[in-house]
């Protein structure tokens, strides 16, 4: 460690490294294992950049917190997992149609229900997306590594500031507990967004108007001289309700195409030895940790294997995953839930390849030799 | 075309409101407005928070930093907002069941934190948006159209509530009474802690209704006829004020605010500097 | 993968072995190889027992976790009735003295008065884990002893690095006797 | 839809619900109901008490005419 | 109206008739638009026939205590829309694990978020299945009509019972506010199902043990002399918490073969019009009745279109629609939403035929009109 | 190998339990189980409910009917069940986190409606599940491992906020007075109505250790030391009650009961027929 | 779906048309026909304008909404204004007399004092809807008026019965005055 | 494991998690810690009060192997 910036670090304190380097001054939340060491580190961490940490009564309290403090101009950020991430899906929704950034981050545990609370898992996939009523625009990004928790917050932070969304970060149990090393990177090779706020001194401030060019909104904070309304009902641009089909209709549209025209942006993904490779797995988080021992272990034994893994989990990397499949003979998808992920990769790659899965959800991360088997098997 | 009061303080190119003829919210939010007006704030300073419900409607109409969120969660949402930027005097405008039934706890932990938020109840004793159901401060053997038999529910008394979850300053008046809202809201803005006023609305459409109250000016009168001043009631003899209900200013204390203890934590590391 | 090494602290809880387990993964990277460090959690950590892992490497670590192991510390004998399976083949065996030596003859057994040492040379139970860090750098020569030594000094409380050393110094001494 | 006096009382007839609050707690009896609305019965025994317009949950009546110079 | 039977009857009535027909014995619940007439009716009907209705003081304790009831011997259901179908996700989660039998009812509106609470919309299709965490079995269905709003909350309390699980109806504002004609089929013409009971006086209750044979546990109510354990923690076949991982995967294992396992008696659907079609719609709720329309339109221009609308989502008919997609040169997916059934049919589908769809997420019913266009652009 | 008591009560197969040596839980949990001894009820007509905590592990032991839900929603839970069958004893065990921080909400409005349920929080000022936070009852300036600083919220009373939700039962003992709290469930199981008892408890793991308040033996005895029965207090001089806090029964008041309040509605239609 | 008949009624909150679109079904019903009913919600049904629609038909109805509709019913000027467009060309209209007749040649235009014979005939102007129903009834000939009475005598209160066939019959023979 | 005695004082010692509370509290000293567990020093010295049953909380200390005749 003669490089000051080289650390052993837990998943769950680079997230909030990341966050901090990202410009969190905002943290409110609930205590909820295996995601309690993100609140904890916040607090102590928080006061002494001049910024606010609030443990909340629950969690819907928490994420409500967090949403009111962005709208008042703070980068916020909240953390939990399953029960407390079930919880958190109504105000999700409000994030999303009010278009209020912030961060969710869900270290994932075993389900459903309490199940297995000290028990990683990959089991809040598909909520991320689904999780809340009515159809919403999603972000969603999953680490494998410390040092990836630390960039892919700085990202979720990034990404919802940019298009004001609430961005949720997906580690697990594994992930969130383990320590490694990291390499913590200097200012100058981290690029960090900010919202877009209106000149000052503007007449008329519109909050939802989006002009020509550009992305979203323009963000004021509440306090700045801009008395505008946000409302999680269907708006209309200066933010009042409206019940008009077209008012609605538009909404809904410009929400969905903040991701669908920049999606290219958005997507993160590692490939690893997939060049010639026949049999391609599809892993994300940790599982994708044994999968690449896995494509390693294959490899040795001459087997063409190849491992591609998204670090964008949402919006759903139909492009490179089309690829992929075309690439591949096969195609393995392993994740540690019983079936979710690969249900987005069937959609997008059973006209090319092979797909099955190599899933469990018994509390234990799937091991580098049960993937293997898997290979050997398809 | 409106009074000077409302037309700086209003939104008036969104009224008249929603809210049914001889609805009480619409006098409470004047008088809250009225308030703000004779405090001075600068209206850029001023956040109203709300929740869902007619009640949570208000804020759409009035000119300030203004947030209409999710049934229930005003006071949690207001909680960021103040931590964010504790010069802002903020209001929580809610309802009876907002504030109530799906926000009770919200209610009571922003009271324990005695964070700097005036709260405001609109309690018309029913949940009036979704069309008359009973609501936790509906009183018990009222109906509403879940409790088509009478309710069988004991009502909150939602001051008492506040003040033994941790409000540091707890009012109440009624919609009759709209000079006393605006009296009780100034003190209540002017408490540094979390303030509680409810103030008894009245709906005609469905808990005056469905419980043959009579029309809006009816209920009115009763709101003026069976509310006795806490002050004065003490010098009343016991039969003077039977079936009558209290107005006035219930509790007042002095205790650390919860964004100042908080900025002091953050002061400490300044200071090590 | 074949130049990982993979070892298993185990004890009852309050030993510190989950520190002790961090300062070897720290060390590790002191000597700039790769670390990953992980433990139980949950009812297990809180019934008494608990479990620090710590996996080092010249290269990248993938699979974080550790199911057999090259080295187990064992300070008690529950924890060492439990894990004693996972450990390989030529597998180091390091246990407190009060724990009955598993019947296993292909793996090294060094049984050692770890907590006896602590206690009585140095005065302080807590440091045990200390101890048992020095006994299995100097069995296993996983880290080097300076960076084992910086790792211990970052990590313990200001006031007791004195006694921290002492710690380590009577460990390095127990296993080259034992060696 | 406006009523201007010398008082200075307006009602505005758009606003106006009809509730009759207003027409209640007038203590002059200066205004009364009419096709629905509310309506200036009598300004002469209006004596400015603004009882009506703080009650009013339109703000459909409010004294301020003259003050505004309208 | 000469035959008794027959009545006007609003969606959300025939819920609540065809609950207490099915024996509904205890609705707990919170008003929101616009389910809130099944509670209201509810609260009307229960006492009168023994039952017991709680308005709670939010969705969450509404679902709770529902629960709560259930252990105890009565048929339970709770009902909502869209922001309370958010709030119950912990609960359903907890239902999934712990298998215990009840009726959820969403009457979907206009999302995300607070949206547009008074219009129609089937913006919860995935949410339904996917809005806890964790993976758990779903059974949802949807109906079309109030006669089957009837029909299908008596399937909805019958497979609650038989599978021991939450069962889903998915209704919407259409159907739930529409009034229309409805005859009441006789007691002989329904088929009603209990949970199956210990014997009594049984030594020892296992309460999640599954004998040989039998497709859920056995399920003793609170009080009845059986004093057994609930958690919604990962559990044994004695109800007792574990982490085993064996445990954990076992139970996982059989929570979900109570679907796969059976899912032809769950399987409901309607053709119509199918077979020499060569553009097939799919719909369901609402929406199938204008795609009906479209289809008889269709027809009279000539074109070979046909219906097929599921009534059964969860689970996804998979059997039923591949063939549908191998029958079929196109399939356009007609729903209230911005594509959510689609992405399914896509899944199993998209290898047969080629899948379009006709979405609408404005608050207004899809006409029969823009099918039609739909499918004549296809 | 147990007591009889133990033998009889509990799925002694199950002991002992997983929490911390000199955990206050296992206490309060014995106490209540011999109210149930002593009150001669059938094991098989008694119900407890819990949430999530190490508090709300507590029925897992317990050889009644059992029922471990989630994290806040006991109370919730509970009421399904009491009104499903009115016969059942109903108790409701739930840590300070799991009744005042996310169930907060469940136990005012419980309390409201006086639905005899026997509420015991085992209270031990943290969330000791997830390993130290600070809770709605963590003293001001204590610390938790989410309150590095000191703690800043003010803590609820609880006794206080059940009576004014509307509990007809309160009370409060500590684990060091183990009898008086048997004594306490007994009171409140009798009670016709929301009962609510609370039992202070230690958590010589997390909130010990963090305010080094000592080992179990030392927070047994700040337990004895620190409280005074409230019907001495007032006998005593005020600067023998200072630091002190109160045990006893603060509250009892008799009003109709939820259950039976609705089976009169349901009566009211059996003799229409 | 040709015969098919959409009606829509529309007027302000408080003039009893959601009813007024039930019995017309239920009178449907009675005739052995198919009906579907629906109302406006929220807002729009709060603000005081308010709107019942009724499908009739002797097949399934499969759309339930009406969109361009047979026969309109505004007994506002408010309600017809917002809806006169929807009227199909043929349609028939009935309008209050207090309602302005719309500048549209392609439809059948009744004006009728419906509200003022309710008001000055049976002395109660809620009755207004059920002389509405039978004006409808009159001229649509949509349902028998055997079974719109029975509709109207399941629907009103107790006690009211014989006011509302008075309004029946007051609205019958309105409606053949102006036939 | 199990001591048994004329007083019918028992302790699990398999149960006993060695908290020290019921040495604490024990009246007459009758108790010890030894090897991190409870242990009875001297027997003859209890009252059989139950003091210590009462705060065990494992339920390790009881009275009643008399009682039980075991
Ligand atoms: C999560 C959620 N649950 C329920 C509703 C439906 N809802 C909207 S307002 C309301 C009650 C409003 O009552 P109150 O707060 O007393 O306000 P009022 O309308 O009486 O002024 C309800 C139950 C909702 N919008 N969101
Ligand atoms: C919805 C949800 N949020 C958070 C948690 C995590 N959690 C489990 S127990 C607990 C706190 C327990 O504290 P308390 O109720 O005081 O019980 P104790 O452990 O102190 O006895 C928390 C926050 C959870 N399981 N579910
Ligand atoms: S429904 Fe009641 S509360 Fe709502 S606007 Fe109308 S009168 Fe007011
Ligand atoms: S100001 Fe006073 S006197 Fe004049 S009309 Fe209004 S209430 Fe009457
Ligand atoms: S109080 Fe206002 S709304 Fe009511 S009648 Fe008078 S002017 Fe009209
Ligand atoms: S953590 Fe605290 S509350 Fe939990 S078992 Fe241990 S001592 Fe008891
Ligand atoms: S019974 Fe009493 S005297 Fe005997 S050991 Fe126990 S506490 Fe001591
Ligand atoms: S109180 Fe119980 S657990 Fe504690 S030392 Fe005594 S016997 Fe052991
Ligand atoms: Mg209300
Ligand atoms: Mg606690």
């Amino acid at each position: 460690m003669e490089n000051k910036n080289i650390k052993l670090m837990q998943g769950n304190e680079a997230c909030v490294e990341g966050a901090l380097t990202a410009g969190m001054r905002f943290f409110a939340g609930y205590p909820i294992t295996p995601s309690t060491e993100i609140a904890e580190i916040s607090s102590l961490r928080l006061p002494k950049v001049g910024g606010k940490f609030l443990q909340m009564e629950d969690e819907i309290a928490g994420i409500a917190a967090t949403i009111g403090a962005s709208l008042t101009g703070l980068k916020s950020m909240t953390a939990t997992s399953g029960p407390g991430f079930s919880l958190k899906q109504e105000n999700i929704g409000y994030a999303s149609i009010a278009e209020i950034p912030c961060v969710i981050v869900n270290v994932q545990r075993g389900g459903p229900s309490t199940g297995l609370p000290t028990s990683p898992a990959q089991g809040d996939i598909m909520q991320a997306k689904w999780g809340t009523h009515g159809d919403h625009p999603v972000i969603a990004l999953s680490p494998s590594s410390v040092r990836e928790t630390f960039d892919l917050t700085i990202k979720a932070f990034n990404y919802a500031e940019k298009y004001r969304m609430p961005v949720m970060l997906l580690t697990d149990e594994v992930i969130g507990h383990m320590r490694e090393k990291i390499e913590i990177p200097t200012a100058d090779e981290i690029e960090i967004i900010d919202r877009v706020k209106p000149e000052s001194g503007l007449d008329k401030y519109n909050p939802y108007e989006v002009n020509e060019g550009e992305l979203v909104p323009k963000m004021a904070s509440y306090g700045e001289g801009y008395r505008f309304h946000v409302t999680g009902l269907v708006h209309d641009e200066t933010g009042f309700p409206s019940n008009d089909s077209n008012v609605a209709g538009n909404l809904l549209d410009r929400l969905m195409k903040k991701i669908d025209n920049n999606i290219e942006d958005i997507s993160l993904y590692e490939e690893y030895r997939i060049d010639d490779a026949e049999t391609i797995i599809i892993a994300y988080g940790s599982t994708a940790r044994s999968a690449k021992s896995a494509v390693d272990m294959a490899r040795e034994e001459g087997l063409k294997v190849g491992l591609f893994r998204p670090m964008t989990i949402w919006p759903f990397l139909d492009k490179q995953i089309t690829d992929v499949a075309k690439k591949a003979d096969n195609i393995i998808v392993a994740e540690m839930n019983l079936g979710q992920y690969v249900n987005e990769v069937e959609r997008v790659g059973n006209k090319y390849a092979n797909i099955s899965k190599c899933c469990k959800a018994n509390g234990e991360l799937i091991t580098p030799d049960e993937i293997l088997a898997k290979i050997k098997e398809v | 075309m409106a009074s000077a009061l409302v037309e700086n303080h209003f939104r008036s190119n969104k009224l008249p409101h929603i809210w049914c003829p001889g609805c009480g919210h619409g006098i409470i939010m004047r008088s809250i407005v009225e308030a703000i007006d004779e405090l001075g704030y600068n209206k850029d300073d001023v956040c109203v928070v709300s929740g869902i419900g007619c009640s949570s409607r208000a804020p759409g109409y009035m000119d300030y930093n203004t947030l209409h969120t999710l049934h229930g969660r005003a006071l949690a949402y207001a909680t960021g907002v103040k931590m964010a930027n504790p010069k802002l005097k903020v209001i929580v405008i809610t309802g009876d069941g907002d504030c109530a039934a799906i926000g009770g706890n919200h209610l009571i932990h922003a009271a324990r934190r005695n964070i700097d938020i005036t709260t405001v109840v609109f309690n018309n004793n029913i949940y009036g948006m979704t069309g008359g159901q009973y609501s936790p401060t509906t009183p018990t053997g009222e109906k509403g159209t879940t409790a088509p038999f009478g309710n069988i529910d004991k009502n909150f008394d939602l001051c008492n509530l506040a003040k033994a979850a941790g409000a540091t300053y707890v009012a109440r008046a009624t919609a009759y009474h709209a000079n006393m809202i605006t009296k009780l809201v100034k003190a209540g803005m002017e408490n540094k802690g979390f303030s509680f006023v409810e103030a008894v609305s009245v709906c005609p459409t469905y808990y005056g209704r469905k419980n043959k109250k009579g029309d809006a000016v009816q209920m009115m009168r009763y709101l003026k006829d069976s509310s006795v001043n806490v002050k004065a009631a003490k010098k009343l003899p016991k039969e003077k004020l039977e079936g009558k209900f209290f107005i006035g200013e219930f509790h007042k204390v002095e205790e650390p605010e919860y964004t100042e203890q908080y900025q002091k934590i953050i002061d400490s590391f300044q200071k090590e500097r | 993968m074949s130049n990982q090494y993979e070892m298993r602290l185990s004890g009852s809880g309050g030993q510190g072995l989950i520190l002790g387990g961090i300062i070897l993964a720290e060390s590790a990277l002191n000597d700039g190889k790769n670390a990953v460090q992980s433990q139980s959690y949950g009812p297990e950590a809180r019934g008494g027992a608990s479990k620090a892992e710590v996996i080092i490497s010249d290269n990248n670590i993938n699979y974080p976790k550790v199911r057999d192991c090259d080295m187990l510390l064992s300070l008690t004998q529950i924890a060492c009735d439990k894990y004693i399976d996972s450990l390989k083949k030529d597998g180091v065996l390091i246990i407190d003295n009060s724990v009955a030596a598993p019947e296993r003859d292909d793996i090294k057994i060094y049984s050692l008065p770890i907590i006896e040492i602590a206690t009585e040379k140095i005065g302080k139970p807590m440091v045990a884990n200390i101890v048992a860090l020095a006994v299995i750098n100097q069995i296993t020569k996983i880290t080097s002893n300076e960076s084992l030594e910086k790792a211990v000094l970052k990590r313990v409380p200001r006031g007791t690095e004195e006694i921290n050393i002492n710690a380590l110094k009577e460990g390095y001494k127990l296993a080259e006797v034992n060696e | 839809m406006t009523t201007t006096n010398q008082k200075g009382l307006i009602i505005n007839k758009n606003w106006c619900k009809g509730c009759g609050i207003c027409v209640e707690f007038c203590p002059t009896n200066v205004l009364e109901m009419k096709d629905g609305k509310a309506n200036i019965k009598d300004i002469d025994s209006c004596i400015m008490c603004k009882q009506c317009e703080l009650r009013c949950p339109d703000y459909a009546i409010y004294l301020g005419g003259k003050k505004d110079g309208k």
